[in-house]
């Protein structure tokens, strides 16, 4: 019985993928993202993964994802009222029939190494096996092995706030340095 | 659930191809960095997928998970500059649209 | 094998000229300083003369007693070697220059400082007043030591310092007006045919060295004459080094093809041609085969051709003198024909012969080039017959002397010519065979001979004057100039005592002096087939028949144009087509511009401007634009759009992947 | 001890130099010329003091080596690049030219250099060190270092100081000798990690074992690298431009030592270091060589600037030097080592005369003078001296060269050694015509007539090598005496080579191609 589950929420998955790039406006997009990753985070706890599930939901849809909706009502960008129309004109022109044909290579590609990996069917593991991604095994693991690179994480995570900080900070007068283009007439450039 | 590691892959190749046409097609950047994100997803997903190949194989399978978590990580902390970076531009250009920011040509 | 004490005495006679030389040259930058100071300043410059003829008459008298001293010698051992320097001993190479004084070397020494010294003295009359005074007076000393070298020098090398030494001081003293521009042309000429002797010379010189290793003369003669049969291989090296000696001969002898210089040589002044291209430097060509006569004698076939070019040569010569104007040419001319005489003379193997009219000739010849020199002095320059006439009134002494010379010269009997004529006429004529032919050559030329020299001694001294007599005034050359003509017209006269033929029963004196040398030679013709000598009857034969063309052919020439230029202009009316031929030397000069420089100064000008600048170049600063292109080309990929950039990240992660997933 | 001091003395002279204040040009000019002369002394005192090592083999007498740095090498074990410098036979008669050449190009600038001096000064120092290093060095990573800082001066001479288009010629000049010398590093590390050592020495013990494939390969890189340099015939391009745009002193420079640093190289790398190779490639070199002669020979013919007819007739006169060397034959040997000395007097002094001529009269076209004897007669006394010595005359320097090449290569191949022959007459016609055009003729153009004639300084600035020129055509033995024995080792060495490849199948065409290029 899960199995089909698990074919009807990759379709749902996919079709989320393809409504991120049809959506007409950018809201449209992110709520079919939001779509993609619910169906992923089932099919992470159908696989096992029952933290990952909840770090998917928790971090993605949750912060990231709210992060791009914040920015999209920031920048009013979406036209809010509009139903949620696809529109194929990305997909028209030289250009776009060019990664159209890139995107096929990719598919081909993960295909192939897909069918190339030894990894013959299984049988489905017992209903209640305990999780693969067992908390205590997990923090051993995170702590343990890889400590370095989660301190290198969290080096970058501070980073990233730092930048986010300067980068989007409104220029008040009287400070130079940023914002010049705006405030002195035309550049010559 | 019994279903192959294939397809799981299979699914996984799937998203990472519509993320790279939409990265190459979309103008709008948010709707770029969103592919972005798909793809970063899909990548996720072939982690997993492996990762639980081992552990039906009865061999540790912890690895998958871990760098699963780093990639997640790594996402927030691109789409985080990212939206900053369209914030300014937009600050600067009044539009969203790839094609406004051309000047940085040879 | 040359006497053990070494003569060191013997290194004065050329080192006297080339003392002579620098300090004549010094003189001559003195003079250049203290022309700066007043134009007219020469007084240095006038000690030049002195000094040069001083150290002609040196170097003279050393000849002489080298001479004496070998008569001592019984002849066999006739050999005074002078201390060797050690010149070149460097990779496998061993060259060592010593002086050899044997016979021959003392014959030619004898005749260039003897001769030399006469025209020494002309010169110092006749160049007098010219700007280069001193300087002309250090180059013919100079010539003078190089060839003394050629002359006396032990080895090859050493011979062939003399043989370029020579061929520079040609080049000097031809190009000497170089004011005048065409002079300078001429001396380029003379100098670049020389050189494409002198190459042929040192291919000749390879082939000996791989032969005998050594160039030592005196051993290869040794070796040659001393060895009994050679292995064929052997005998095409000897036969290829003659020739190519031979080339090298032809080079400096003014032999068939490459004699064009000599005519184009008269640029020169008077003096220079009488010394240079009569007396000494054209002779240096038979010195070098008669040094080497066992080579030649030995080499086969080369001996004939030899003789074939040789009679081509004279009658080439002899022909073009007929139609000549310039006096000066007619003598070039005249030198080419007897230069043709003597190596007909070697090609049959009369090595004494050769010699013996190559020492009659320079005293003629030079007598005749100096003799034209006083006419030309007297005329103010002017060499054109056309324009002379009836000057034996005006320049009693020169006409004298001039008549001696053109008698010697014309082969009139009892004269030094005649002699020395004949006897290789008889050479030819007893080898037999191909020399009937040559010898029939011989006797044709000998006719022209006789014709063109009274034509010419009627056309400048008889007949009405054809000069305007307020511009130009004949007047006798000063004793200094006439003195040296009349010492000159003696030795023209008795010349022949060297070497009066054997049906007189009178010793052949020069015969037997160059014996020592001739001798392996001549041992290795005798074996070759063919008699070689004459019956007594045959012999008053020849010369009676050789003293008839003589005479009547002199004859003829003399009245035909006795009363003045009617004659030329009737044969150049009658026959445009071959007075004009005959005139340019059988257009071969002409035909060498045509054929050879032309093609090489086009292929010069392929060279520089096509394969050189276009191919090669163009392929090099070809390299250069294109790396720039590429570049160009490049940079407008990069447009400033994301999306593109997109897509080449897209193609490029794709291809890495495609890459990695079928390595 | 000596040659470190030989090599570095001009960089401390240029150090000097650098200290001076950028206005005193004088004492600029001062410290250079008293740099060189002190280096010509040392020079001269070496060749006198140079004694023909005793056995064979025996240690020359001066050398020097340090251990430089170590580089990674197979199985751990670091090779070692020794600081190495030696005087040897083969290199005593370049080491002694480029010293006694020096000061006579510093003396030639007092005429023609009068902007930045100073500069000016250092570089020609720092180049004389790069030459001199060049030709001591016995290791192959020091040759090649100092290969490169004797190049790099030369960029800056022309660059700055030449004529009109100087910076094309001075670009094409470098990137072409660098490109060659690039190729040569490559040979260079491969034979490091190949043999494990650079010492010279050793290596020519060693290269022997390696196969013939091997060494041709190796043969071909340092052929092209020192070909480009020589310049052999299809590499020759530069070196008319970078003659014409250079001041005198740097053309009299170039052709008088750097030309001769590729000859040089062919010497010591490509012969003595690999005789098989050299033996197989032997006729394509002298081919080269031969044509070489010819073409430069006719290519000087067509020129009408009278600096660049002197460049082609460098072309002609160094496809002698390598017709010679690549004859294989003693004669051919030392008439090509002879005759580097020999081309680098007589075209030194012609390039200084025809500077002299050019600071009196801004130019060069030949057609632009004619009748110059008449004005300056001391001129015309030196420049024929000096074509007939470029010509080859017997009694001066050029015909013993002349005549030991062409005798070596006749006894190795008679083909080549006749067009090489051909050459000479040749050389007669491109000098006598640039001589009857410039100096014979009446004295025309009013501006000729104007011309002053050579004063004191030139005159002494060129009598040394007038000397010297004069010396090496009657008693070359002085000179040739000293190099005879090394010369004689490395003709025994290529006579062995020729034995054994004699005993090997022949090389297959294709490799032998190969090592044409």
């Amino acid at each position: 019985m899960s199995s089909i589950l698990f074919y009807v929420l990759a379709l749902v998955a996919l079709l989320g993928a393809a409504g991120v790039i049809l959506a007409k406006s950018p809201m449209g997009s992110v709520i079919s993202l939001l779509g993609t990753f619910f169906a992923l985070s089932v099919i992470y706890l159908l696989a096992g993964f029952q933290f990952l599930a909840a770090a998917q939901i928790l971090v993605y849809a949750g912060a990231i994802l709210v992060l791009f909706l914040f920015v999209i009502m920031l920048l009013n960008l979406g036209a809010m009222g509009s139903r949620f129309e696809l529109s194929f004109a990305p997909l028209q022109g030289g250009r776009a029939r060019l990664a159209g044909a890139i995107a096929v290579a990719f598919a081909l590609v993960g295909l192939i190494a897909a069918q190339r990996t030894t990894l013959a069917a299984t049988s489905a593991p017992a209903a209640d096996a305990p999780a693969i991604d067992g908390l205590e095994g997990l923090a051993l693991e995170l702590f343990g092995r890889y400590s370095l690179p989660f301190q290198a994480v969290s080096v970058l995570l501070l980073a990233t706030m730092v930048a986010v900080i300067v980068l989007a900070k409104r220029q008040r007068e009287g400070e130079h340095g940023g914002e010049r283009g705006g405030e002195r007439g035309g550049d010559p450039r | 659930m019994n279903v192959p590691t294939a397809h799981l892959l299979y699914l996984s190749a799937g998203l990472f191809a519509l993320g790279v046409l939409g990265f190459m097609v979309r103008r709008n950047v948010i709707v770029v960095l969103m592919c972005v994100e798909l793809m970063l997803n899909a990548a996720n997903l072939a982690f997993l997928a492996a990762s639980r190949q081992h552990a039906l194989e009865g061999k540790p399978a912890l690895q998958g998970p871990v760098f699963a978590i780093f990639v997640i990580t790594v996402a927030a902390a691109e789409a985080a500059v990212g939206l900053a970076l369209i914030i300014a531009l937009y600050r600067l250009k009044q539009s969203a649209e790839t094609d406004a920011a051309a000047e940085m040509k040879g | 094998m040359p006497s053990h004490e070494s003569h060191a005495w013997l290194w004065w006679i050329p080192l006297l000229p080339l003392l002579g030389s620098a300090i004549a040259g010094a003189l001559h930058l003195a003079t250049l300083r203290a022309r700066h100071g007043d134009p007219q300043a020469s007084a240095p410059a006038s000690l030049a003369p002195w000094i040069a003829c001083g150290a002609m008459l040196g170097s003279f008298v050393l000849s002489v007693t080298g001479f004496l001293e070998l008569r001592e010698l019984e002849p066999a051992a006739r050999h005074l070697a002078s201390t060797a320097h050690d010149w070149i001993s460097i990779g496998g190479l061993d060259v060592d220059l010593g002086l050899l004084l044997d016979p021959l070397s003392s014959v030619m020494t004898l005749v260039i400082t003897g001769v030399g010294f006469l025209i020494h003295v002309y010169a110092s009359g006749y160049m007098k007043g010219d700007k280069g005074y001193g300087k002309f007076f250090a180059y013919l000393n100079l010539f003078v030591f190089a060839m003394l070298m050629l002359v006396l020098s032990s080895s090859l090398l050493g011979v062939f310092i003399g043989w370029e030494g020579v061929g520079l001081c040609s080049f000097l003293l031809i190009g000497f007006w170089y004011e005048k521009g065409w002079p300078a042309e001429a001396a380029q000429k003379a100098f670049v045919m020389n050189r494409v002797g002198d190459a042929c010379f040192l291919i000749g010189s390879f082939l000996l060295i791989r032969l005998f290793d050594t160039l030592d003369l005196a051993t290869i003669a040794h070796t040659v004459g001393s060895t009994v049969s050679f292995t064929d291989e052997q005998a095409l090296d000897m036969s290829l080094a003659a020739l190519f000696l031979f080339g090298g001969c032809c080079g400096k002898s003014a032999q068939f093809p490459l004699f064009t210089w000599l005519p184009d040589a008269m640029a020169g002044p008077t003096p220079v041609s009488a010394l240079i291209h009569a007396a000494t430097m054209v002779t240096s060509g038979i010195y070098l085969v008669v040094r080497l006569n066992p080579l030649f004698a030995a080499s086969g076939w080369v001996l004939p051709l030899i003789a074939i070019v040789g009679a081509l040569t004279a009658l080439i010569g002899g022909s073009t003198a007929l139609v000549q104007r310039d006096i000066k040419k007619v003598l070039a001319y005249s030198t080419v024909s007897q230069l043709g005489y003597m190596f007909l003379a070697l090609g049959s193997g009369a090595w004494a012969a050769a010699l013996f009219h190559v020492v009659t000739h320079a005293f003629f010849k030079a007598l005749l080039f100096l003799g034209a020199g006083s006419v030309i002095h007297g005329m103010h320059e002017e060499q054109d017959m056309h324009k002379m006439g009836g000057l034996r009134k005006h320049m009693p002494q020169t006409y004298i002397t001039f008549l001696a010379g053109a008698a010697a010269l014309s082969g009139l009997p009892l004269l030094s010519g005649f002699f020395s004529k004949d006897e290789i006429l008889a050479h030819a004529f007893a080898n037999g065979g191909l020399y009937y032919g040559l010898w029939a050559v011989g006797a044709l030329t000998a006719a022209l001979t006789a014709y063109y020299t009274w034509r010419m001694v009627a056309l400048t001294f008889f007949g009405e004057e054809r000069f305007d007599h307020h511009h130009v005034h004949p007047h006798e050359s000063p004793l200094v100039m006439t003195l040296p003509l009349m010492v000159l017209a003696v030795l023209s006269i008795l010349g022949g005592v060297l070497g009066l033929p054997p049906v007189l029963h009178v010793p052949h004196l020069l015969a037997e002096w160059l014996a020592p040398v001739t001798d392996a030679g001549n041992k290795i013709l005798a074996q070759s087939p063919g008699e070689h000598h004459l019956s007594h009857a045959l012999e008053w034969v020849l010369l009676g028949l050789g003293s008839a063309i003589a005479l009547g052919f002199a004859h003829t020439g003399f009245h035909a144009h006795r009363h003045g230029t009617a004659q030329d202009e009737f044969f150049a009316r009658k026959r445009p087509t071959l007075a004009a031929t005959l005139g340019d030397a059988w257009t071969i000069d002409s035909r060498y511009a045509r054929i050879i420089v032309l093609p090489l100064r086009m292929l010069s000008f392929l060279i520089a401007v096509v394969v050189d600048q276009f191919a090669i170049d163009g392929l090099v600063n070809g390299t250069g634009r294109t790396a720039r292109d590429i570049a160009q080309h490049s940079r407008r990929a990069v447009d400033g759009s994301l999306a593109s950039y997109a897509l080449w990240m897209g193609a490029g992660a794709l291809a890495i992947c495609a890459l990695w997933m079928w390595s | 001890m000596e040659l470190v001091l030989l090599t570095f003395l001009p960089l401390l002279g240029a150090l000097a130099v650098l200290c001076t204040p950028r206005a005193a040009e004088g004492l600029q000019r001062g410290i250079a010329l008293a740099t060189t002369l002190a280096v010509a002394v040392l020079g001269v005192k070496l060749f006198l003091g140079y004694d023909v090592p005793g056995g064979d083999g025996a240690a020359t007498p001066y050398s020097f080596s340090l251990p430089w740095f170590q580089l990674p090498w197979r199985d751990g074990t670091p090779t070692q690049v020794h600081f190495s410098l030696a005087m040897d036979g083969i290199s005593l008669l370049m080491v002694t030219l480029t010293a006694v050449l020096m000061p006579i190009v510093i003396l030639s600038t007092w005429g023609h250099v009068e902007k930045r001096v100073k500069e000016f000064m250092v570089w020609m120092l720092v180049m004389q060190t790069g030459m001199l290093g060049t030709f001591l060095a016995v290791d192959l990573v020091l040759f090649y270092f100092f290969w490169e800082v004797s190049l790099i001066p030369l960029y800056f001479l022309v660059g700055i100081w030449g004529g009109e288009q100087r910076l094309y010629a001075t670009v094409k000049f470098f990137l072409y000798t660098l490109a060659g010398s690039l190729l040569m590093m490559v040979a260079i590390i491969a034979i490091l990690f190949d043999r494990g050592t650079s010492d010279l020495g050793e290596l020519i013990a060693q290269l022997g074992q390696t196969p013939l494939e091997q060494q041709l390969w190796y043969f071909a890189a340092f052929a092209l690298a020192f070909g480009i340099k020589v310049p052999l015939l299809p590499f020759h391009t530069w070196l008319p431009d970078a003659h014409t745009q250079a001041p005198t002193s740097g053309s009299v420079v170039l052709a008088g030592v750097l030309l001769k640093m590729g000859t040089y190289g062919l010497l010591r790398f490509c012969i003595q270091m690999l005789p098989d190779a050299a033996v197989a490639a032997a006729p394509w070199m002298m081919a080269l060589g031969a044509i070489g002669i010819l073409y430069g020979a006719l290519l000087a013919w067509a020129q009408t600037d009278l600096k660049r007819l002197i460049a082609c007739s460098s072309v002609s006169h160094l496809g002698y030097v390598v017709l010679g060397l690549f004859a294989l034959t003693p004669a051919g040997l030392s008439g090509g080592m002879l005759q580097m000395v020999n081309h680098g007097i007589s075209t030194g002094l012609l390039f200084l005369l025809v500077g002299m001529l050019y600071e009196r009269r801004h130019s060069r076209a030949l057609d632009a003078f004619g009748g110059v004897a008449t004005v300056m007669p001391l001129f015309a006394l030196f420049w024929v001296f000096t074509v007939l010595s470029s010509a080859g005359l017997p009694g001066l320097n050029g015909f013993v060269g002349e005549y030991l090449i062409l005798l070596g290569s006749f006894q190795s191949s008679p083909l080549w050694s006749v067009i090489g022959l051909t050459g000479v007459i040749f050389g007669a016609v491109y000098l006598l015509m640039a001589t009857r055009k410039m100096l014979f003729g009446a004295c025309t153009n009013p501006e000729n007539q104007r011309l002053t004639d050579l004063n004191a300084r030139e005159i002494v600035l060129m009598l040394p090598l007038v000397v010297l020129a004069v010396w090496l055509g009657v008693r070359p033995n002085d000179f040739m005496g000293k190099v005879e024995p090394d010369l004689a080792e490395v003709g025994r060495r290529v006579a062995v080579a020729r034995q054994s490849t004699a005993a090997l199948e022949p090389v297959t065409p294709l490799t032998e191609g190969v090592a044409a290029r």
